[in-house]
């Protein structure tokens, strides 16, 4: 990877994120909504509605021109200011500053578990392919893929937390994040964001281990006498890791943006998904572009990263 | 015709995804006969709150004019409404009738509008190449690139919880899929020599990509569209559980949600939409599996 | 040539269990290989060739199975040995080329991790002894700079050199018997030419025996010591590569052999396709299209039949002059 | 300071919140000593609040979390007698009913140990809540009609502690709108002064780190849509002697859902939290927990739309009346509050020391419950016609009348009020089509109402003329009183008053309404009068049903101490403590 191509793919990923921010700045604005609407229900008698409501826009800066707004928007953005945000009444950065870590810490265990484990599912399914412990495997595959993550949640925090009573029916930001207790109340968020992710890296690894057990060279390497064993784990997975590497990354955005947000919704845990959910619902412009940009270029890095992995992984990449 | 029935015959040997086409035809057929044989699903009845299914019990408070007070009462389910009824007595059975009816209808026309969408920018993009291909690839992966849950939701939003917004905004958001596959396949087609022979021929970009192109990318694109419709299905689900379902209608979401906050009361609600949104994601799921080992040309084997 | 027999095969069934129904790819077939000699496998794609080759290293993958027979190395059936011990068969005392360099090696590994991995799997030595090893055999097999491209990677090579790799790996033990799957098939014309030297070297300087598998019977005259022809999963004839070639017996092995370029520059094809093998059709199973076929080769399957101590064919007509 | 104790539109399912007054005014003399410790967690519904700089708050959560740094003027407990908090004295009315004059106690000080003195009083008014470059959203509550103009009233000094309000009308009420008094600290909020902007986004306003000893507690932490973190305030003044407030912490935490809520206090997560009609059996059942059911200044209503795009029949009295008839009020809280509320029939509630009885029609209850008389005043009002000895009940067409119902979504108390309406009036022949919409879509294409062609801004009553966006019939609401102060209601029945959605007019409540805010109503017993005037001319009229004055279930850990149940128990939260 030479360093023209890094220079286009960074390139590329700005004009995504421009054309990201741009269409979600616009989107929030045509809408009927305002961030004066909240005051409209308590504006009583004798109050004159839309000079109460000018002033409150101004107040927010949102009674400018769109094009004008567009533009300090960005002028901001450029000087490291992501804006105010007015349902939480904080700077925006301070609010990612202090959530981000709550969505962090789920995803990043969600997505160790969902890769230890999918790909261990993957290779064990692979190799036993077509026996019993495939075949049922595979069904609990495909069941993990289907089941809806909001409701799996919701079933465990009946069963574990409300029937069984061994879990609390919500997520305590009183834990001390490095500590057992918070590992332990996170296992159902857990749960409920991997089991989704376990299945269809499972079921990815294993149709790429199977693509690539029928390769020539993992004939060659049997033929030269190398234990099972080291055939499936160097020639087989070694491969087979090329494309799931791709697909785990190009995967993360869509958990961090899918599933993590309604496991967040769900057990109440305050990160960057439900804050920004609460944030549409009071149409607090500056936190939801703020996270929908954050949301691009996790994607986009996940994109780079993807394409890294790749050509470090792939010598035939790597030396083109 | 031939190739449909022997694709057919090829389904037939997969199980799993013989056992999706039942659920789905089954599903279909209760989602259309079912509420002639029901009660309406709005119908309430405040003397049988949240009566549990056939064959559980649970105790309920209720008011009680004698007492002038809430008295604990042991209900049991009854045949009345064998899947129970929610916090105002309605029956469950009907309302997930109705659910399935919504359910189907985002799947299919979410995911045939987002089909659509996504083959004419795919095919477009393949066929005429050049700035018009860049400009809508750049324009898809800025598409890709945004949050697809939080865009929904915005929209959905801005601008009002109704059926036809959720579907609309679910398929005019998930044609990103079709669109690269489509010009993947196309870009593939085009330099073959059926093409360049009718355009030798003559035949007008729109003839090529309608009667050339298109019809040859449909097996992918009907793969694709079934194991799409889950995704359209979840996403109502998702909005509707979340509070932004169109409140006009009984969808299994907008069951979900309200029994969320029945858990303790009346676990039943928040269970029985769940498992039917899962049978119904899982059959397409098999169904759309079955059909790519159907169509794939390497599949014969095993 | 009458040296010692080094690896027999005895009535080999190898079958395929598909849904549709049984594949007798390989169906009781019988041959020998003497020490130092090249013994080539001749016959159409289809006709079992390869997996009689796969048999032998017990490599059949599943759906495929070898149903019965004996393959004996050394006194030992290599059937009946424990996974464990058929692992240090292969590439130890037999080593396989396959067809394809391009697919054969692992394409994200260096060809001298690739090599050297070979020796280690069976001779417990160092890693840098393993390389240096290697980096001898990569030479042997006529890798230019072998030292310096160690460390390459194979899409870094030409299909010629490949190749040489992947015999230069099946060479890592010195195998007594290596097995090339139509080695040359995949490369061009004059790269062919050079692989075939360099097997007729590689046998003269290590005494292999070398099964080689090919459709091509001009390779085969240039090379073989003795020949194995099969149709459809069985050997129909099989003899000296003189016996063979020089008086062929079989309708099918005439027919191959009117398949090369006569010197008229006539090509005289055998008529039909390989018969589907699941239902092969009864009695001899090349009748159908057999121009000489009689009624008793619908009926029954030809035995083998004795030309010659060293020449056999499996046809009611053998020794009969068509 | 109670500012959302004033008439509003009740946005949705009310968890506790900010509505219950936290005070204190106690005088028991008991030691600190054994009662000090632990944390109390408030367990919360719904959407946190806003801002913590009160000013700008538009959100009754704001505002709860707010008076815990931030006691105010004055508390009312349980009977509404008004205990001091910040007022040295009572607040003095002039006999001329003309000024206010406040005297505030000499020992408050700002968190940089400066004292609180009338002057950041007259400040905070003048400067700030009346100025127009803040657009103070409840400004209007300052001001008064002064020769057809609307002034505002003036704030003076009189010395270090004592200032006064100034009016040249006389409004009896007004003194209700003072004791909501709330104050910033004019040397540090000068420097913002004129910058909206600044002001809004100044540091030290909105995490109250000025507060000093003003509330028992002081601002520690707050995750938004999670938890606030309120820490024990040492200084507190009125700790001086016993040490209040006893918890080491306050925290009220959110719920994503009422099942989490209820689930955490069974489990004892949490100290107290407001409990589903349904759970109260089962919370009662459990020993370390007790609950309280208590009354609330809420009420639910169904309006009608008397404006010209409503059904044309609404603007007829008896139609009106005819609907609230066949509408039971029982079943309303026997059904759907499980017994939980009491039937109301006035905008002022029962539990107001206004609530008079007298010439109230109490109707949807008993005799006034009634479908056949309903039928009858139908056709009185040429709404229905005999039919085979039965009246059917139909439009002046002589089609079936067909009502289009809304109210809000996603809330189970919405939802089930508007079936069993439906049903109701169903059963007099009335088809009633119901259609949920979210809050802000009712506000804007429902409430919200402009003349038809002109270029009026939308507002919430654009006068008799105006008609909203989408044209309705009934409307399910929740509304709350002010139970002191109950002619804030006003706005919702005065012809021109600014929440008067349905286009409501009638000359005789305006002119009584008038009569409150004036000099005669000075003296409480005439203005009583006049309140149970009004109420028996609304009852009447029924511009909208009154439905019910819902109760609430408040559950608390069984070892906390010092409570005084009833309808603002938290007036002397601060000396709680865990036994």
């Amino acid at each position: 990877m030479d360093r023209s191509y890094l220079a286009k793919r960074l390139l590329h990923a700005l004009i995504i994120a421009w054309g990201v921010m741009t269409a979600s700045f616009f989107l929030m604005r045509i809408g009927p909504h305002s961030p004066a609407d909240k005051y409209l229900a308590t504006l009583g008698a004798g109050h004159n509605v839309s000079q109460v409501t000018a002033a409150i826009e101004s107040r927010y800066g949102v009674d400018r021109p769109l094009y004008e707004q567009y533009f300090n928007y960005i002028n901001s953005l450029l000087h490291g200011d992501w804006g105010w945000s007015f349902s939480t009444s904080m700077p925006v950065s301070d609010l990612i500053k202090i959530h981000w870590a709550y969505s962090f810490q789920l995803i990043f265990l969600s997505s160790i578990l969902a890769i230890i484990l999918g790909i261990s599912l993957g290779i064990f399914t692979a190799a036993r392919k077509n026996t019993k412990a495939d075949h049922i495997a595979t069904f609990f595959s495909f069941a993990g893929i289907s089941i809806p993550n909001f409701w799996l949640g919701m079933m465990l925090i009946l069963i574990f937390s409300v029937k069984l009573g061994w879990f609390k029916t919500y997520y305590d930001t009183g834990l001390p994040m490095f500590s057992l207790s918070n590992l332990y109340a996170l296992i159902l968020p857990v749960i409920t964001l991997a089991t989704g992710m376990v299945a269809g890296y499972g079921r990815f690894v294993r149709s790429s281990m199977l693509e690539n057990m029928n390769k020539d060279f993992v004939r060659t390497a049997r033929a030269k006498g190398l234990p099972e064993s080291v055939v499936l784990r160097k020639h087989v997975f070694r491969n087979a890791l090329l494309p799931v590497v791709t697909i785990i990354m190009l995967d993360m955005s869509g958990i961090i943006f899918g599933g993590a947000y309604i496991t967040e919704f769900i057990f109440g845990i305050p990160g960057l998904g439900w804050m920004s959910l609460k944030a549409v619902f009071s149409d607090d412009y500056s936190v939801v572009m703020a996270v929908t940009l954050i949301g691009a270029f996790v994607t986009l890095f996940f994109n780079l990263v993807a394409d890294i992995a790749y050509t470090y992984l792939d010598p035939r990449i790597r030396y083109e | 015709m031939k190739l449909a029935a022997y694709y057919l015959e090829r389904l037939k040997g997969n199980k799993t995804a013989i056992i999706g086409l039942a659920f789905i035809i089954f599903l279909v057929l209760t989602a259309l006969i079912g509420p002639f044989f029901t009660v309406s699903p709005t119908q309430v009845n405040f003397s049988e709150k949240n009566l549990p299914p056939i064959g559980f019990s649970s105790e309920q408070s209720e008011y009680s004019a004698k007492v002038g007070g809430l008295v604990m009462t042991n209900m049991h389910g009854t045949w009345k409404h064998p899947l129970g009824t929610d916090g105002m007595g309605r029956d469950l059975l009907s309302q997930l009738i109705s659910g399935a009816r919504v359910s189907l209808l985002v799947g299919l026309l979410a995911t045939g509008l987002a089909i659509v969408i996504g083959a004419i920018i795919g095919v477009s993009s393949a066929y005429f190449g050049g700035i018009a291909d860049s400009i809508l690839m750049r324009f898809t992966d800025i598409m890709i690139t945004f949050p697809f849950l939080l865009l929904l939701i915005l929209i959905v939003y801005m601008f009002g919880s109704s059926l036809a917004l959720i579907i609309l905004s679910i398929g005019l958001t998930g044609w990103t899929g079709t669109a690269r596959l489509v010009r993947s396949e196309t870009l593939s087609l085009r330099t073959r020599d059926f093409v360049i022979a009718s355009k030798a021929l003559g035949a007008s970009d729109l003839r090529i990509i309608f009667y050339h192109l298109l019809p040859n990318t449909i097996s992918s694109i009907i793969v694709l569209a079934t194991l799409s419709i889950p995704g359209a299905i979840l996403a109502e689900a998702a909005l509707s559980f979340i509070g932004l379902g169109d409140p006009q209608v009984a969808s299994w979401g907008n069951i979900l949600n309200a029994g969320q906050n029945d858990l303790q009361a009346a676990w039943w609600i928040a269970v029985e939409p769940g498992i039917m949104l899962f049978f119904t994601v899982i059959s397409f799921n098999f169904l759309g599996e079955g059909l790519r080992d159907a169509f794939d040309p390497k599949g014969d084997y095993n | 040539m009458t040296s010692e027999i080094i690896l027999s095969i005895e009535n080999l069934k190898t079958y395929f269990f598909t849904k549709k129904g049984i594949v007798r790819a390989v169906d009781n077939i019988s041959f020998d290989i003497r020490k130092g000699e090249i013994l080539c496998i001749v016959g159409e794609s289809g006709s079992g060739k390869t997996v009689t080759a796969l048999s032998i290293l017990r490599l059949v993958e599943s759906p495929g199975k070898i149903i019965e027979g004996k393959i004996i190395l050394d006194e030992d059936n290599l059937l009946e040995l424990s996974p464990h011990k058929m692992q240090d068969v292969r590439g130890n005392k037999i080593a396989m080329v396959f067809q394809d360099p391009h697919s054969a090696l692992n394409p994200i590994f260096t060809i001298g991790d690739q090599v050297s991995e070979a020796i280690s799997a069976h001779k417990s030595c160092n890693k840098e002894d393993a390389s240096s090893q290697a980096t001898q055999l990569l030479e042997l097999v006529g890798i230019p700079l072998a030292k310096e491209r160690y460390h390459d990677y194979p899409h870094q090579f030409s299909g010629g050199m490949k190749q040489r790799v992947v015999i230069a790996m099946a060479l890592a033990c010195h195998p007594r018997v290596l097995i090339a799957d139509e080695p040359a098939t995949a490369l061009d014309l004059t790269v062919q030419a050079q692989i075939l030297d360099l097997f007729l070297e590689l046998r003269a300087r290590f005494e292999m025996s070398i099964i080689y598998i090919t459709h091509d019977l001009g390779v085969v005259s240039e090379i073989a010591d003795s020949i194995v022809v099969m149709y459809a999963g069985r050997i129909m004839e099989k003899g000296g590569s003189r016996d063979v070639l020089g008086n062929p017996v079989h309708p099918y092995t005439k027919g191959l052999m009117g398949c090369l370029p006569s010197e008229k520059g006539i090509i005289i094809p055998i008529p039909g396709t390989i018969p589907g093998l699941i239902n092969p059709p009864a009695g001899c199973i090349f009748h159908p299209r057999c121009v000489n076929a009689l009624d008793i080769c619908r009926m029954e399957r030809p035995p083998m039949t004795k030309i010659t101590d060293e020449h056999y064919v499996s046809c009611f007509l053998g020794g009969v002059n068509g | 300071m109670s500012m959302c104790g004033k008439a509003a539109i009740l946005s949705a399912g009310i968890g506790l919140s900010g509505c219950l007054e936290r005070d204190s005014g106690n005088k028991t003399k008991d030691l600190t000593a054994g009662k000090l410790g632990g944390t109390f967690i408030e367990g919360a519904s719904g959407a946190d609040a806003e801002t913590l700089n009160w000013i700008l708050a538009a959100d009754a959560t704001s505002l709860g979390y707010i008076s815990l740094a931030f006691d105010g003027l004055i508390a009312y407990d349980n009977k509404f007698n008004i205990v001091n908090r910040w007022l040295k004295n009572d607040i003095k009315t002039s006999d001329d009913g003309l000024s206010y004059t406040v005297t505030i106690r000499d020992d408050l000080e700002w968190s940089d140990g400066k004292p609180v003195t009338s002057d950041d009083f007259v400040y905070t008014m003048k400067n700030l809540m009346f100025a127009d470059w803040m657009a103070y959203t409840y400004a209007g509550d300052w001001t008064e009609e002064v020769d057809g103009k609307s002034v505002f009233v003036e704030p003076v000094v009189e010395n270090e502690t004592t200032f006064t309000i100034k009016r040249k009308t006389v409004d009896p009420e007004f003194l209700y709108t003072v004791t909501d008094l709330m104050i910033y600290p004019k040397h540090i909020v000068s420097k913002y002064e004129g910058d909206v902007k600044a002001f809004t986004q100044a540091p030290e306003l909105n995490n109250l780190s000025y507060t000093g000893n003003l509330g028992p507690y002081r601002y520690k932490e707050w995750i938004r849509n999670d938890k606030i973190v309120m820490e024990r305030n040492p200084d507190y003044y009125l700790g001086k002697e016993n040490g209040e407030p006893y918890f080491e912490n306050y925290e009220v935490k959110i719920f994503g859902t009422s099942t989490a809520r209820h689930a955490a206090m069974e489990a004892g997560d949490i100290t107290n939290t407001g409990i589903d009609p349904e759970q109260v059996m089962k919370f009662k059942a459990i020993p370390s927990i007790k609950v309280f059911t208590v009354p609330t200044t809420g009420y639910r209503v169904l309006q009608y739309n008397m404006r010209d795009n409503g059904w044309e029949g609404l603007k007829d009295r008896k139609v009106r009346q005819a609907i609230s008839m066949s509408i039971s009020k029982e079943k309303i809280i026997q059904d759907i509050l499980l017994g939980f509320g009491e039937p109301a029939f006035s905008f002022i509630p029962n539990v107001s020391p206004w609530y008079s009885e007298e010439g109230l029609s109490k109707i949807g209850v008993g005799a006034l419950y009634d479908k056949t008389r309903a039928k009858e005043l139908m056709k009185e009002a040429g709404y229905g016609i005999e039919k085979n000895g039965a009246i059917q009940v139909i439009d002046k067409k002589g089609d079936k009348i067909k009502l289009k119902f809304f109210t809000i979504t996603g809330s189970k108390v919405h939802e089930s009020m508007a079936y069993l309406i439906q049903k109701e009036l169903g059963d007099i022949g009335i088809e009633v089509d119901i259609k949920f919409v979210p809050w802000e879509t009712m506000l804007r294409k429902y409430y919200m109402n402009k003349v038809p062609g002109s270029d009026q801004p939308a507002r919430n009553n654009n006068g008799p003329r105006a008609v909203s966006e989408e044209p309705w019939d009934l409307m399910y609401a929740g509304q709350s009183t002010d139970v002191l102060q109950p002619s804030g209601t006003e706005i919702f029945f005065v012809t021109d008053g600014g929440l008067n959605t349905s286009g409501y007019s009638n000359p005789e409540v305006d002119a009584l309404f008038k009569k409150v805010h004036s000099k005669e109503a000075l003296d409480v017993t005439a203005r009583k009068k006049i309140y149970a005037q009004l109420s028996k001319i609304i009852s009447e009229d029924q511009p909208l049903d009154f439905l019910a004055y819902p109760t609430a279930n408040i559950a608390f850990k069984s070892n906390i101490r010092g409570i005084d149940p009833g309808i603002s128990m938290n007036y002397n939260y601060q000396e709680w403590y865990f036994g």
